[in-house]
């Protein structure tokens, strides 16, 4: 059950990230990058299957697979994390400079012509 | 120890603690959504970070005690934390909307706002 | 016994806690002021932090907790800085 | 002494808060404690915060006690009034002259203002000592000018000058 | 092999770390000493490169083909992240380094002095595209395609300029969007296989269950689009140009070897996972790349031919060059993939050289002009009372006779006209499509013969407006020797792939036969255990 | 001296040249033209050494393998042809070498003239003693690339710039052709060694594609040697110095497609294809060159329309697939070069001497310059074919055979007519040339009186004249020993009968010819004057022809064309790309998920929700509600998308938590807090969008379209993402993947038992490595870009309320400015700063258990940035710098120093990069921990965080208080608004 949840969850996400990548203003396509960006870190996570009150956290010594949480996408969703904010504050930035620049906050830099 | 060994109305005090102070933030939270101008509202939520917090963290604290035989009181590090950080936001997030309301007097407030001593407008 | 009155207890709480979430976002998503936002986003990181202190418990592990106090101590300073923009149209001056 | 500890009580915090973090009486654990509780204030040395210093230590135990007890009071009267049993509430502001001008004071007077449900410190304007607070169940202004002056102001006065 | 030896294959990517790191905390003002550390590294890395080129050639203990592999943190693949150098891995860092010196050389004349921490971001675009080529992990190739791209926004940024700003909001945004299709497609082929190793990937493709694989081949299409992003492929590079043309010159020469590194991922990938042994699933996709490779070599000629700026025109050469090494790995087969690989390299240096060249011959045209004009300035200076600095170089007097002349051998080189490497891959290329005498083989040589003829009108248009309609009352160029350098060697280099073509172009023959036989590869990399 | 080394210097001497002249000075004309003859002699003297070394049918070769696995080899090849060829090259180039030594102004740069004469010697010589098809292609675009250098060598001039670019446009059309014909053939052939292919005529006929090849191959050879349509580019090519037209363009250049056509007409001269093709085409440039020449204004102009002519002849000549064809193209080659080039000298040295080539100008100068006139008379009737001269010997052969192939080729009868036609157009054309020129009145519209040239300027010509003369007179004397060397080579020894004799008795080739002169002279006597009248272009055909004219519109509207193919391929614009690449993602997942045997799809099962799962799913009513609402509220409810953004990352992090992921919990929950501060920091410098903004109609309409597609894209794409998601997630976990090792091992060897953070900064510690590179990298990035940041002028400006809580201050006599913020902030501070020390505690328990427990490097980093951000918000930047040293760029170094050597380490101890190592340790005090070296990795992971994200937040912040030091400041900007 709540794979399906989380399923819709990222559809949800993705669709209104995908959405909003698509809209003409910077800010806009910020917001839509971190959405996607939600998105896709919970996707990588469900790769690894959904377990509930298993965190991948053991005992001291030999341990038996079954019983955690498969330990890897989390490790990877953590590097897809910092990244993606590294990178939104970048993007950020030059979104910034570019309204400086420009004057527009047009994802082209200009306002569309008529 | 463990759950199973637990006593029953240990358990039973636990749940009744954590039902009611989640029963209580839920009520802070109806008010959230019933009150009708922003200062009441700004009240509701109060409810839940005093006594439901309260109640949800002495549960726990009972819990892990009586449980796991951990009896020190970790819950103690967020009850103070959140006590005292909850009222920084509460403060200037009503300072911010007194400021609001006064420059725009043109919305009709349900509820006068009061000015600032002789600041017309703000 | 005391396992089932346990998991009764708990989830009732779990469940209570999400209404509360749902009643915290929708004011944020009703407003009608970017204040009633804010607002409603305090009362969600709240009720978050409280559904991770409950879910703790009813897992019977102590990894949940420093989720709960990163809210705890740490989740005001999203707020603050919202509320500081709404008051001063910047947040470090 | 002040080099060292500069903070004492804020020292015994964190080490407080060490332990409990740590989650253990162990001895890395409090050592950790120590280290951290003579390491961390340091900061607030750099940053020149004036320390805390407590006139009256046993005033603390009476006011918590009394916030406590208010906050717990509140909490019912506020939920009473959310459950809708109270239709003929009237919300509002409220000024409150304070004569408390120490600034951790000011602060703890806040916090318990604004942590009790139903009251909120609003604005304090230093020039006249004036605090401006809202009400949710504006029952009479001058019962929430006594409860504030008398039950807080006071002790903290106390406390802090 | 010696210790020391063991810890080449990480020397392109820690050194330049290392020594951006260094840089970090040295004053910034202190150009010289930052110019010489960066110089230094950049020459180390490429003899690093060469010698490990060798190894690649000669390690195995017969005396063949050998990948050399190094654990990360000391765990045997697929647990932990090894790094695998083999003669394509380490070809690409040896071009890497030839591209990263000349380069630097240019810029050290004056754009170092564009902005601030040139130097740091240069270098750590270096170990960018030198992790990309050197990991066999899946994710761990996620993770260096970031710091390459991180390191890349910073140069294109580099300079200012509402231009560079402009282009560099629409690289970032395509290039943010394509590593999330990274993630999905790296998490997808995960899910189903439980490895991120690209050897070891290989091994379980074949055996997987056949309700698994379609969702194994969702992922792989995705990533696949994620690479296609990169190589500018159409239609997923309408990106490329306008950034590449804004970016200072001796980022875009850097730039050259980005959207190669993209094709180098699909080609290893392709060669790895969906070899000739990967069962049901051997040789997916080819059909698409081939598709995807020629429309990118039609649209490259296009812009070629639409545009009247010789920076524009470099970019799109480096997509006519992305192109056609996709259409070459989608419908080619070994013996022209040879070739293409020895085009690749041809064609990344000549596109870096056009790049810079072209970056002076417009400098010098338009001295009023600021759209893309840098702003130079001292960091230390407060950035609000600013005036223009332009270091003057050396006026050369036969300045635009030698432009000139690396007009021509850029010219050469993109449009494949004798006697240089550009002919050379050209007709290897032709002489093996030819001969396999497929309908696909035969697509690639036309489009082969178009884009060169298209590249020799575009540049002798774009050329002779440059170099010949400069009359006498032109202000001078001014040329700073660096630049001169800078160009030289990328030239130079392509020279010396000519007269040595045999020797280079064996090597990239024998590579591509090395590639068809991915066995060797996944059991360097797949012995031993544990720790 | 060795016949391998004799070759060698035949091909590389001119290229030494070359390079030697370009570094001569400026102004070395004299130096530059002796270093260009020496050479030529030199060579000269090679190739006279090398003749008797060959008997007939030999062949001297030379192999110097260059790429052999290619079959690209530096094959020097000579035979009687190229012997011939190469005699022409070398012998008119050292011609025109003096020549052009007293042609040149000295204002020129002419060394590097000379260089490119002696390159495109060198690459003439290379083609022609090229024994290996691709070295043919090779030499021939060299020639390519010197003729265009060469053509453009007045590059000031825009004719010559454009005459330029013509020539290599359409002569590298044709080697590409060629190209491709070659390698083409050599596939065929099995080689591209020349002699393979010669010997291997029946292999390459049996094979079908020999037609392609051979199709490549004449376009090439046909825009070389200017055929039609390929012509046009030659009267352009004019606008070079006058020694390269006499050189490239008469004797030389042209003569390459010929020269292949020759190469290889043992091989293909039968063919029906050569016979149409090459006939065909040989006979319509004939005609048409002819015909247009008669036409030309400019001396240089109708010779190379006459030059268009005589190539179409030649070709024709071979094209008519007999031997005695054969023999006279080559003949007429000869008689060509010595015939043109001398006329183009004279047509130089009537425009160096009388300052213009325009006929209509030019009058009556035999009185001015008797010898040349004298000089260019004979040539002219050379190119007429007058008898006595080399051209009538070649053009009655030619006749001849255009009489004897009537039967046989497809022009049948049409043949001889249209041959006597051509020889007629070329009387007239040769008799106008000297007429108009050299008889008639004295001029009149001329700047100078003209002279005679220098007379070594002239000698040249008259080398070439006597030549003519020489040959007309005793061809068994002068050319026949090397014309019979050259047909050897191409028909072996048993070559036909032919004759070299003046005078074969009366035949209808004779009759033909005596027609032809006859028909010229008439033709001029009785149009003569009109032609030399008329206006500018001509009669229509003339003007119908203008291929140049239709390379000009061909070329506009290609870039045309390929502008418009841009736009209708391309994007414009950041929307569309991106539109594109969401598109094409969703398109391709679809496809390959078509194309397998299915994907294991289960329908969902839709069981009665559990009490917990019915909290999972409140959980994302508000996640998915706030994301919606996000997207909907971004345009223009900045503030409130922020908000929401949160409230969707929040229900993200409970997910993390509910879902056995505590550390993904804390890590996006500490990055979301950032994140938001961030965006509020950049809020407050993007443009205020107000829905109050009007928009006009059609734009809206398009806006509307726009929304409803992208809103189909985006439900698409989500669906998509929920079903990929939804069928991994249903599968049963793998079993036999990496996680496995991890759990099982993580503790026995890496020593920690928090397995995320022991994959972090063990198993998987290189990405965690990347990972901090990366941020170092946008921390550095943000800073450099935020030092040149200008606020757009709207934004300049302090925001409203700001300004109002300053103005009220203002107002109130017992308050100052700024005493607003202070009251307000009073409490706030005093919570803020207090919490300062107690967060760096909890980021250090976050550091220190991080191996074992949820947390470590980057969570701890991430926090400490967050209580000092907390400090900026509490008191301001400034307050914070005076008493709190903030170096963000020296702490992202020193983060990456720290990692980079935790890792280096393991060096010293013979491990690889970030080997860690894990061990117990009794300490005093606090007994048995556990220290794993992969701390030391963590704590650089720390300062890292710290650095890169206070850098951003930092410099971020910044930007307000330089706007505000800029406003106090006299010398601000100017406003950009
Ligand atoms: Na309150
Ligand atoms: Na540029």
């Amino acid at each position: 059950m709540i794979e399906i949840v989380l399923a819709l969850a990222i559809g949800v996400l993705g669709a209104s990230g995908v959405w909003l990548l698509l809209r003409p203003r910077t800010f806009q396509v910020i917001i839509g990058l971190c959405l996607l960006s939600y998105a896709v870190n919970i996707f990588i996570f469900a790769m690894g299957r959904l377990r509930v009150d298993a965190p991948p956290v053991t005992a001291s010594g030999l341990e038996t697979p079954a019983l955690y949480a498969d330990p890897t996408p989390q490790a990877l969703v953590l590097t897809a994390i910092v990244i993606s904010f590294a990178l939104t504050a970048l993007f950020l930035v030059v979104v910034l400079a570019a309204r400086g620049a420009t004057g527009s906050d047009h994802v082209d830099g200009e306002e569309p012509r008529g | 120890m463990s759950v199973a060994s637990m006593p029953e109305w240990a358990a039973t005090v636990i749940a009744v603690l954590a039902v009611g102070g989640a029963g209580l933030s839920l009520l802070g939270a109806v008010g959230l959504v019933r009150l009708s101008s922003f200062y009441d509202r700004v009240h509701a939520p109060t409810l839940g970070a005093t006594l439901g917090m309260a109640l949800i963290l002495v549960a726990s604290w009972l819990y892990f005690g009586t449980a796991h035989g951990r009896w020190l009181p970790r819950e103690l590090l967020i009850a103070v934390f959140l006590t005292v950080t909850t009222p920084v936001t509460l403060i200037l997030l009503a300072r911010a909307a007194l400021f609001r309301d006064r420059t725009e007097q043109s919305e009709p407030q349900e509820k006068p706002v009061p000015m600032g001593g002789d600041q017309p407008g703000g | 016994m005391s396992a089932r009155i346990l998991e009764v207890g708990l989830t009732t709480a779990l469940v209570l806690l999400g209404l509360a979430l749902v009643c915290a976002a929708f004011r944020i998503i009703r407003g009608p002021r970017a204040q009633d936002r804010i607002l409603g986003m305090d009362t969600l990181y709240l009720n978050g932090m409280l559904i991770a202190v409950v879910f703790g418990i009813r897992s019977g592990s102590d990894l949940y907790f420093e989720a709960a106090l990163v809210i705890g101590m740490l989740g005001f300073a999203a707020t603050v800085a919202l509320a500081k923009f709404l008051m001063r149209g910047e947040v470090i001056e | 002494m002040r080099a060292v500890l500069p903070h004492p009580l804020l020292s015994m915090g964190l080490f407080v808060a060490s332990v409990l973090l740590s989650d253990s009486l162990a001895p890395p654990s409090l050592v950790l404690g120590v280290v951290m509780a003579l390491a961390a204030p340091q900061v607030m040395r750099a940053m020149r915060i004036e320390p805390v210093s407590v006139r009256a230590p046993l005033a603390i135990i009476t006011l918590a006690g009394r916030v406590a007890v208010d906050i717990l009071r509140s909490n019912l009267a506020v939920a009473q009034i959310l459950a809708g049993r109270r239709a003929d509430r009237v919300s509002g502001f409220i000024h409150i002259p304070l004569d408390l001008k120490a600034r951790y004071g000011l602060a703890v007077l806040a916090i318990i203002i604004t942590s009790t449900p139903g009251t909120l410190w609003v604005e304090y304007d230093r020039a006249r000592g004036r605090l401006l607070m809202h009400v949710l169940d504006l029952v009479g202004e001058e019962t929430w000018v006594r409860i504030v002056k008398d039950r807080y102001e006071r002790l903290l006065m106390e406390i802090f000058e | 092999m010696t210790d020391w030896l063991e810890h080449l294959i990480i020397g392109p990517i820690v050194l330049p770390l290392i020594v951006a790191a260094g840089m970090l905390l040295i004053d910034e003002r202190r150009r010289i000493v930052k110019g010489v550390l960066s110089l230094a590294a950049m020459a180390v890395i490429l003899v690093m490169a060469l010698l490990l080129i060798h190894e690649s050639t000669t390690g195995a203990v017969d005396g063949g083909d050998v990948a050399r592999v190094y654990r990360l943190g000391d765990w045997a693949a697929p647990y932990g992240i090894v790094l695998v150098a083999d003669r394509l891995s380490t070809l690409m860092v040896a071009l890497t380094g030839v591209l990263g010196i000349c380069a630097l050389v240019f810029s050290l004349a004056r754009w170092d002095r564009a902005g601030p921490r040139f130097h740091i971001l240069f270098l750590l675009l270096v170990m960018g595209v030198n992790g990309a080529l050197l990991t066999g992990d899946l994710f761990n190739l996620f993770v260096f395609f970031e710091i390459m791209l991180a390191a890349s926004y910073g140069l294109v940024l580099h300079g200012s300029g509402e231009t560079r700003i402009r282009a560099g909001l629409a690289y970032i945004a395509v290039n943010l969007t394509a590593s999330l299709l990274f993630l999905i497609g790296v998490s997808l082929i995960y899910g189903l296989t439980g490895t991120l190793n690209m050897a070891d990937l290989a091994t379980r493709i074949p055996d997987i269950a056949a309700e698994d694989r379609g969702m194994v081949h969702i992922g792989a299409a995705v990533l696949a689009v994620a690479f296609l992003i990169k190589s500018a492929s159409w239609p997923l590079g309408f990106w490329l140009a306008p950034t590449y043309s804004a970016a200072s010159a001796p980022a875009a020469a850097m730039l050259a070897i980005l959207s190669k590194v993209g094709v180098y991922v699909i080609l290893r990938l392709n060669a790895l996972i969906f070899s000739a042994e990967a069962g049901a699933s051997a040789g997916f996709g080819l059909e698409w790349l081939l598709a995807a490779g020629l429309a990118t070599m039609l649209f490259g000629v296009l812009g070629m031919l639409a545009t009247r700026d010789l920076m524009r025109a470099a970019a799109f050469a480096v997509m006519v060059s992305s192109g056609t090494l996709l259409a070459v790995i989608g419908g080619g087969g070994i013996a022209s993939l040879g070739a293409a690989l020895y085009y690749l390299v041809g064609s990344t240096l000549a596109c870096a050289a056009l790049f810079l060249v072209a970056e002076i011959l417009e400098r010098g045209r338009d001295p009023g002009g600021d759209a893309g004009k840098a702003v130079f300035e001292d960091e230390y200076r407060d950035p609000f009372e600013d005036t223009e600095r332009n270091d003057p170089g050396l006026v050369i007097p036969a300045a635009v006779a030698a432009l000139g002349g690396a007009v021509v051998l850029c010219t050469l080189m993109i449009a494949g006209l004798p006697p240089l490497a550009g002919f050379i891959g050209k007709v290897a290329m032709m002489g093996a499509l030819v001969s396999a005498d497929s309908v696909a083989g035969w697509m690639i040589v036309g489009m082969l013969a178009v884009s060169s003829l298209a590249a020799v009108i575009s540049l002798t248009r774009l050329g002779v407006g440059a170099v010949w309609t400069r009359d006498e009352t032109a202000p001078n160029l001014v040329v700073g020797a660096g630049e001169f350098v800078g160009i030289a060697g990328l030239l130079g280099a392509c020279v010396l792939m000519s007269i040595f073509g045999e020797t280079v172009l064996a090597y990239a023959q024998h590579t591509a036969s090395w590639l068809a036989e991915p066995s060797a590869y996944v059991g360097a990399v797949l012995t031993g255990e544990g720790r | 001296m060795t016949i391998g080394l004799l070759l060698v210097l035949l091909v590389a001497l001119p290229f030494i040249g070359a390079v030697v002249a370009a570094g001569l000075p400026r102004h070395a004309r004299t130096a530059a033209a002796v270093l260009s003859w020496v050479v030529a002699f030199i060579c000269v003297v090679c190739l006279a050494l090398l003749w008797p070394r060959f008997q007939d049918g030999e062949v001297l070769q030379l192999d110097i393998p260059w790429i052999p696995s290619l079959g690209m080899n530096l094959m020097l090849r000579l035979d009687g042809l190229s012997w011939l060829f190469s005699a022409l090259v070398l012998g008119i180039g050292a011609l025109v070498v003096l020549y052009a030594r007293y042609y040149m102004s000295p204002k020129d740069p002419v060394p590097r003239f000379f260089s490119f004469l002696l390159a495109f010697m060198g690459a003439m010589q290379g083609l022609v003693l090229s024994g290996n098809l691709i070295q043919m292609v090779v030499f021939w675009e060299l020639t390519s690339l010197f003729s265009f250098l060469l053509i453009g060598y007045w590059n000031q001039n825009p004719l010559a710039r454009e005459g330029a670019r013509m020539a290599l446009t359409i002569t590298a059309l044709g080697g590409l052709a060629l190209l491709v014909g070659m390698v083409l053939l050599g596939q065929i052939a099995g080689g591209y060694d020349l002699q393979t292919v010669l010997d291997s005529r029946d292999l390459i006929l049996a094979d079908p594609r020999h037609t392609v090849a051979l199709g490549f191959i004449l376009v090439g050879a046909m825009t070389k040697s200017a055929q039609f349509p390929f012509h046009f580019w030659l009267p352009r090519a004019m606008a070079a110095p006058t020694p390269v037209s006499a050189y490239l363009h008469s004797a030389t250049l042209v003569k390459a497609g010929i020269f292949i056509l020759i190469r290889f007409w043992p091989v293909f001269a039968e063919t029906p294809m050569w016979l149409a093709v090459v006939g065909g085409a040989g006979m319509v440039t004939l005609l048409v060159g002819a015909w247009t020449a008669i036409f030309q204004h400019d001396l240089k102009g109708l010779l190379a329309y006459s030059t268009i002519s005589h190539l179409g002849l030649i070709v024709l000549l071979l094209g008519l697939g007999t031997e005695l064809g054969a023999i006279a193209a080559i003949f007429h080659v000869v008689n060509h070069a010595t015939f043109k080039a001398s006329l183009f000298m004279a047509a130089g040295i009537i425009d160096h001497e009388a300052g213009s080539r325009d006929m209509r100008k030019l009058s009556g100068l035999f009185r001015f310059m008797p010898v040349t006139a004298a000089l260019a008379i004979v040539a002219a009737a050379a190119m007429a074919g007058v008898p006595l001269l080399n051209g009538f010997l070649s053009k009655e052969m030619f006749l001849a055979e255009a009489v004897a192939g009537a039967g046989r080729h497809p022009l049948a009868t049409a043949l001889p007519i249209l041959a006597t036609l051509a020889s007629a157009f070329s009387v007239l054309y040769s008799l106008r040339f000297i007429h108009a020129t050299f008889f008639g009145p004295p001029p009149t519209a001329l700047d100078r009186t003209p002279h005679e040239p220098p007379v070594w300027m002239r000698r040249p010509v008259e080398i070439l004249v006597l030549l003519c003369l020489l040959v007309g007179m005793f061809p068994a004397l002068t050319v026949a020993p090397f014309l019979r060397s050259a047909a050897v080579s191409i028909l072996g020894v048993d070559l036909p009968y032919y004759s070299l004799a003046i005078w074969h008795g009366f035949n209808l080739p004779l009759l033909l010819s005596v027609i032809a002169l006859a028909g010229g002279v008439g033709l001029y006597l009785l149009f003569g004057r009109r032609i030399n009248a008329n206006g500018t272009g001509g009669p229509l055909a003339v003007r119908w022809l203008n291929g140049g004219y239709l390379f000009e519109k061909t070329m506009t509207g290609l870039f045309r064309g390929a502008e418009l193919g841009m736009t209708m391929l391309g994007a414009r614009g950041v929307q569309q790309q991106l539109r594109v690449i969401i598109l094409v993602a969703v398109g391709v997942a679809i496809i390959a998920g078509l194309g397998a045997d299915g994907l294991g799809l289960a329908a969902p099962v839709l069981a009665a929700p559990s009490l917990m799962d019915t909290a999972f799913a409140l959980m994302w009513l508000v996640g998915g509600a706030c994301a919606i609402t996000a997207a909907w509220q971004a345009k223009y409810h900045r503030l409130a998308a922020v908000v929401l953004m949160g409230g969707a990352g929040l229900a993200s992090c409970l997910s993390f938590l509910w879902l056995s992921a505590p550390d993904l919990a804390i890590t996006q929950l500490l990055v979301e807090i950032v994140t938001t501060v961030l965006l509020l920091l950049g809020l407050r410098w993007l443009p205020k969008r107000l829905e109050s903004i009007v928009v006009p109609d059609h734009l809206q309409r398009r806006s509307r379209i726009r929304r409803r597609v992208d809103l189909i894209i985006a439900a698409v794409t989500g669906l998509a993402l929920s079903v990929g998601a939804y069928a991994v997630m249903m599968r049963p976990a793998i079993t036999n993947g990496v996680s496995q090792f991890y759990v099982e091992q993580a503790y026995v060897l890496a020593g920690g038992r928090n397995l995320v953070n022991v994959i972090l900064v063990d198993f998987r510690a290189f990405d965690t490595f990347g990972e901090i590179t990366v941020l170092g990298i946008v921390g550095l990035t943000v800073f450099v870009l935020l030092r040149r940041f200008r606020p757009y002028g709207d934004s300049l400006p302090e925001p409203t309320q700001k300004r109002v809580q300053a103005a009220s201050d203002r107002r109130r006599e017992d308050r100052s400015e700024g005493d607003t913020l202070k009251e307000a902030m009073l409490v706030p501070q005093v919570v803020m700063r207090w919490m300062f020390p107690f967060i760096i505690l909890f980021a250090m328990h976050l550091f220190l258990r991080g191996h074992d427990l949820p947390g470590g490097g980057f969570a701890a980093g991430v926090a400490l940035s967050v209580a000092f951000v907390l400090q900026y918000m509490a008191s301001g930047a400034q307050w914070v710098e005076e008493r709190l040293e903030i170096r963000p760029a020296a702490w992202i170094g020193l983060g990456l120093l720290i990692a980079t050597l935790a890792g280096v380490g393991a060096w010293v101890f013979g491990h690889p990069f970030l080997t860690s190592a894990f061990q117990y340790a009794d300490l005093p005090l606090l007994g048995r921990v556990p220290i794993a070296s992969a701390v030391v990795f963590d704590l650089g992971v720390v300062v890292l965080v710290l650095g890169a994200t206070v850098m951003m937040l930092v410099a971020l912040a910044h930007q307000s208080l330089r706007k505000a030091r800029q406003a106090a400041s006299a010398d601000a900007p100017e406003d950009r608004t």
